[in-house]
């Protein structure tokens, strides 16, 4: 596993395809969760552990299950580790396990780890599903703190349950503020995303058509000894 | 199809795996729910000390006489005898948000010979609670000192989440409503 | 960790009850589903099937099929032509050309040009003060351009690119090389028929597509191409041929010399890929304005 | 009475995706047309119907008693997985013209957080009945699968005026990176504004 690959995944773990803005996956925890900061971090860190044992072990089973049962086979094997970590939470974090609530079960089902299981960890070998696993879920819980961090600080007035202030608009703490602080965070992203995507691939064009132009001048100096050969 | 075939064929081969997926977890998951079990008297011991911090220990649980329990308004869940002779009350509050539900811990003091709540805290609440931030310590403190049935408006508790003052004025509500019976 | 493992309270006989439980459900479930694949057996096509696996499996629709296995069904009944397909990578597409028997030339990847240099230079037959959209402006006797192939400047196909790699600078749109994936989408859409697809790699292209003789030319538009010829006498590799009064470029003998951009008097044969940038768009032209 | 009671709650008041957030991602990936977002809405309703059917005897009367609730994220995926596979194969062969409208989505409803959402609070009896005003126990397998039917109709009903509303919103005109995902995000906001409306009904 080089270093350049370990770097790659990173990048597109966070950046490039970025679960919740970029592939717009695992919606329903993303919106129903992050209502407080300290929520969605808990679910960000719980999806990160989950995703990274579930690609290591879907990885390193990879060539035994048959292609007819994948999914089956991917969802039993999430939802033993989600079961572990529900296990976990109950015992030692009681106060996570009663706020996340009906959204921990509901982890089996996020598209986020049936994704990466399907797309990267049944392909590649067990290391770089970790580290896929690992990236993935850092992308996801930073969108997910972020998403918590606004509607906390603009719904409830406060961080982590300390008061900031009095003032709180009821309407991001609710579903609908939800939705509209998705929408815009998406666009927002992408926005971003596309400009620095532009300049790279405008940087890339301008490289290649300088050297398609050099080939070509290095085709001009001798045309004299091809050219007879061009007519016959 | 014979037996022969049966065994090397596709089907098989999925089954197998399938199980062999489902056994191994199920076998995991057995043995660590029985390493992480959470036995009750942990439970209690975690209300104990969310609401008059560590240094309490339960004296006794004291079993709960039906006909008191519960009216339509709440139910009292859990009565405990702590060592510092306080009673400390689990009591289930209706008509929450979404009608929802919320209990609380409540603390019950005895002075001259009247037990009058000295604490109140939130124990745990259905997931439709949207709104519980808004409850503050501040707007339980109201609680405090009162020995007969809390006759304030739900907005004096938390201005904005009415439904889910009225659950926890309920849930104290059936709490003081028991705790008179006692003395 | 053995006797760990015994000594802590592990209660085997529930262990028991739960592996007997899930090897009961795993069964019944493995026979249910037997006995309903048995039952309801139908011939499904391998063909499809195995096209499918070839393809991306974006399910995008740039093909005009609902999705991927749309495609590939009209694919094996020759309904659909693989070079639809944007998304597939061109080894990808070999591979479904044998499975599926189907003709397949692996074309090189093209751009999408705008043939048009009018803008302003163009002139107008009345002024259009209604809704800004090409479209709904050849409704007014088929736009304000008195050139009937001139870009209106309105901006319908900026609307439809996904990419975002066509706009409108002075009156004209201009697509940058760099971002066009060549989808076609602002093809369909430009009611003057203005764009066009050219090899990616071209150096140069005409930037005017109206056939009309100079005279009439000179009339209409200061930037449009008078069929002088000057560009097909002088080009050292002959590569340009004046076809109905407009030059075509033959890009497989073009070497991109660009002696025809120096001779050309109305500056119609523009460097391509040389407008990247709405700032670099303006210079450039301002530039052909003096020379 | 209650059975009324559980329609109204179950539709409307604690809708499955404007009030409680589940099933997002099939609500913004199919309801770009009426026809889908129907086809879409049915198949759901059938396939939660049957897993309310399913998965609360299981937890009621082979979990509980075994003692072994912890297992019920298992069981019930195990249950759904193999569900909706059946269903996929018989709606294939008894009911062709049905299969094209609705079946390519069966496969999707799998990983749909609506079904496994409503398995989870089925199951849980007390909570149940403190809601609906019943009797202690008297939450039986009727009053679950009602549930199930009727989430899935609120769930139908969203995704189809989510459509209805899509297709006039989707031709706006409006800036490139407004379009797709955020204004779609901006309408169910509009939506679920006015379904927060429902939650201040008092039951």
């Amino acid at each position: 596993m080089t270093g350049q690959k370990f770097k790659e995944i990173a990048k597109n773990g966070v950046l490039v395809n970025n679960p919740t803005f970029r592939l717009v996956l695992g919606t329903c925890p993303t919106l129903a969760i992050s209502s407080s900061v300290f929520n969605s971090l808990g679910m960000g860190l719980a999806v990160t552990f989950i995703l990274i044992c579930s690609n290591a072990i879907i990885s390193a089973l990879r060539k035994v299950i048959p292609n007819e049962v994948r999914i089956p086979a991917f969802i039993l094997i999430i939802a033993t580790f989600v079961t572990v970590v529900r296990m976990f939470l109950y015992k030692y974090v009681p106060a996570l396990y009663t706020s996340l609530g009906v959204f921990l079960p509901l982890i089996v089902v996020n598209c986020i780890i049936l994704g990466r299981a399907e797309s990267f960890a049944s392909k590649n070998p067990v290391l770089d599903s970790a580290a896929d696993g690992l990236f993935t879920g850092l992308g996801f819980t930073l969108a997910i703190t972020l998403m918590g961090l606004i509607r906390e600080v603009l719904g409830a007035g406060s961080i982590l349950g300390y008061k900031l202030w009095d003032f709180s608009i009821d309407f991001f703490g609710n579903t609908a503020g939800a939705f509209l602080v998705y929408g815009l965070m998406i666009a927002g992203f992408n926005a971003l995303y596309e400009k620095f995507e532009n300049k790279r691939k405008r940087k890339n064009y301008i490289e290649e058509m300088q050297a398609s132009s050099l080939a070509i001048q290095a085709k001009e100096n001798e045309p004299a000894s091809n050219a007879d050969v061009k007519e016959a | 199809m014979t037996v022969k075939q049966f065994l090397q064929s596709k089907i098989f081969k999925c089954i197998i795996v399938l199980l062999c997926i489902a056994l191994v977890s199920g076998g995991l998951l057995a043995i660590l729910n029985d390493l992480w079990a959470v036995s009750p008297e942990e439970l209690i011991q975690r209300g104990i000390k969310s609401v008059c911090g560590d240094g309490v220990n339960l004296e006794k649980v004291c079993d709960i006489n039906k006909d008191y329990a519960s009216t339509n308004d709440g139910t009292v869940q859990q009565v405990l005898l702590l060592d510092t002779g306080d009673y400390l009350v689990k009591a289930q509050g209706k008509h929450g948000f979404q009608e929802g539900n919320v209990s609380c811990y409540i603390l019950f003091h005895l002075e001259d010979s009247v037990y009058k709540v000295q604490k109140v805290s939130i124990a745990d609440y259905s997931s439709s609670q949207t709104l519980m931030s808004k409850i503050t310590d501040s707007g339980l403190a109201k609680f405090i000192g009162l020995s007969s049935e809390a006759t304030m408006k739900p907005s004096e508790i938390a201005t904005g989440a009415s439904y889910s003052s009225t659950a926890i004025k309920n849930a104290v509500n059936v709490a003081i409503a028991y705790m008179q019976t006692m003395n | 960790m053995f006797d760990y493992l015994l000594s802590a309270s592990i209660q085997w006989d529930k262990v028991g009850i739960v592996l007997g439980l899930i090897a009961g459900i795993a069964v019944v479930l493995a026979i249910a589903i037997l006995i309903v694949t048995k039952v309801c057996h139908i011939t499904e096509d391998e063909k499809v099937l195995k096209v499918i696996e070839h393809l991306a499996g974006a399910n995008c629709g740039g093909c005009g099929f609902s999705g991927c296995e749309g495609f590939a069904k009209g694919l094996c009944s020759g309904k659909a032509c693989l070079n639809d397909c944007k998304v597939t990578s061109n080894e990808e597409k070999a591979k479904i050309a044998e499975i599926a028997h189907l003709e397949f030339s692996a074309e090189s990847p093209t751009v999408a040009v705008v043939r048009c240099n009018g803008g302003d230079a163009a002139q107008n037959k009345f002024d259009y003060i209604g809704n800004q959209d090409c479209v709904s402006e050849m409704l007014f006797h088929s736009g304000q351009k008195v050139c009937t192939t001139a870009c209106l400047g309105l901006g319908s196909c900026t609307k439809v690119c996904p990419q975002g790699a066509i706009k409108v600078i002075d009156k004209k749109a201009v697509v940058d090389p760099s971002i066009c994936t060549s989808c076609g989408n602002c093809i369909k859409t430009c009611p003057r028929v203005c764009i066009e697809r050219i090899p990616a790699t071209a150096p140069v292209y005409v930037a005017c597509h109206s056939h009309c003789k100079g005279k009439e030319v000179m009339g209409q538009c200061s930037n449009g191409c008078i069929a002088c010829g000057l560009c097909a006498r002088n080009c050292p590799q002959k590569a340009i041929e004046m076809v109905d009064n407009l030059p075509v470029i033959d890009y497989t003998k073009c070497t991109g010399c660009k002696t025809c951009v120096a001779k050309c008097p109305k500056h119609v044969i523009k460097v391509h890929g040389e407008i990247l940038s709405l700032e670099k768009a303006k210079e450039v032209d301002k530039a052909n304005k003096k020379g | 009475m209650t059975a009324f009671l559980i329609i109204i709650v179950a539709a409307f008041i604690n809708n499955a995706v404007l009030v409680q957030c589940y099933g997002i991602c099939p609500f913004l990936g199919v309801s770009k047309k009426m026809g889908n977002a129907l086809g879409m809405g049915l198949a759901v309703t059938l396939v939660m119907a049957i897993t309310c059917l399913v998965t609360f005897p299981i937890y009621n009367y082979v979990l509980i008693p075994l003692g072994i609730e912890y297992l019920e994220i298992i069981v019930f995926i195990f249950v759904i997985a193999a569900l909706v596979q059946m269903l996929e194969k018989v709606i294939k062969k008894f009911m062709p013209p049905l299969y094209n409208a609705m079946g390519i989505y069966l496969p999707l409803i799998t990983t749909n957080c609506a079904v496994l959402g409503v398995a989870e609070t089925v199951m849980d009896t007390t909570a149940m009945e403190t809601i609906f005003h019943l009797a202690e126990g008297s939450f039986h397998v009727g009053h679950a699968v009602l549930y199930g039917i009727f989430l899935g109709l609120g769930f139908t009903l969203a995704i189809c005026l989510m459509a209805g509303l899509r297709e006039k919103v989707d031709n706006l005109e409006m800036n490139k990176h407004l379009k797709g995902f955020t204004i779609t995000m901006a309408t169910a906001s509009f939506m679920a504004m006015a379904f927060y409306v429902f939650a201040l009904v008092q039951i």
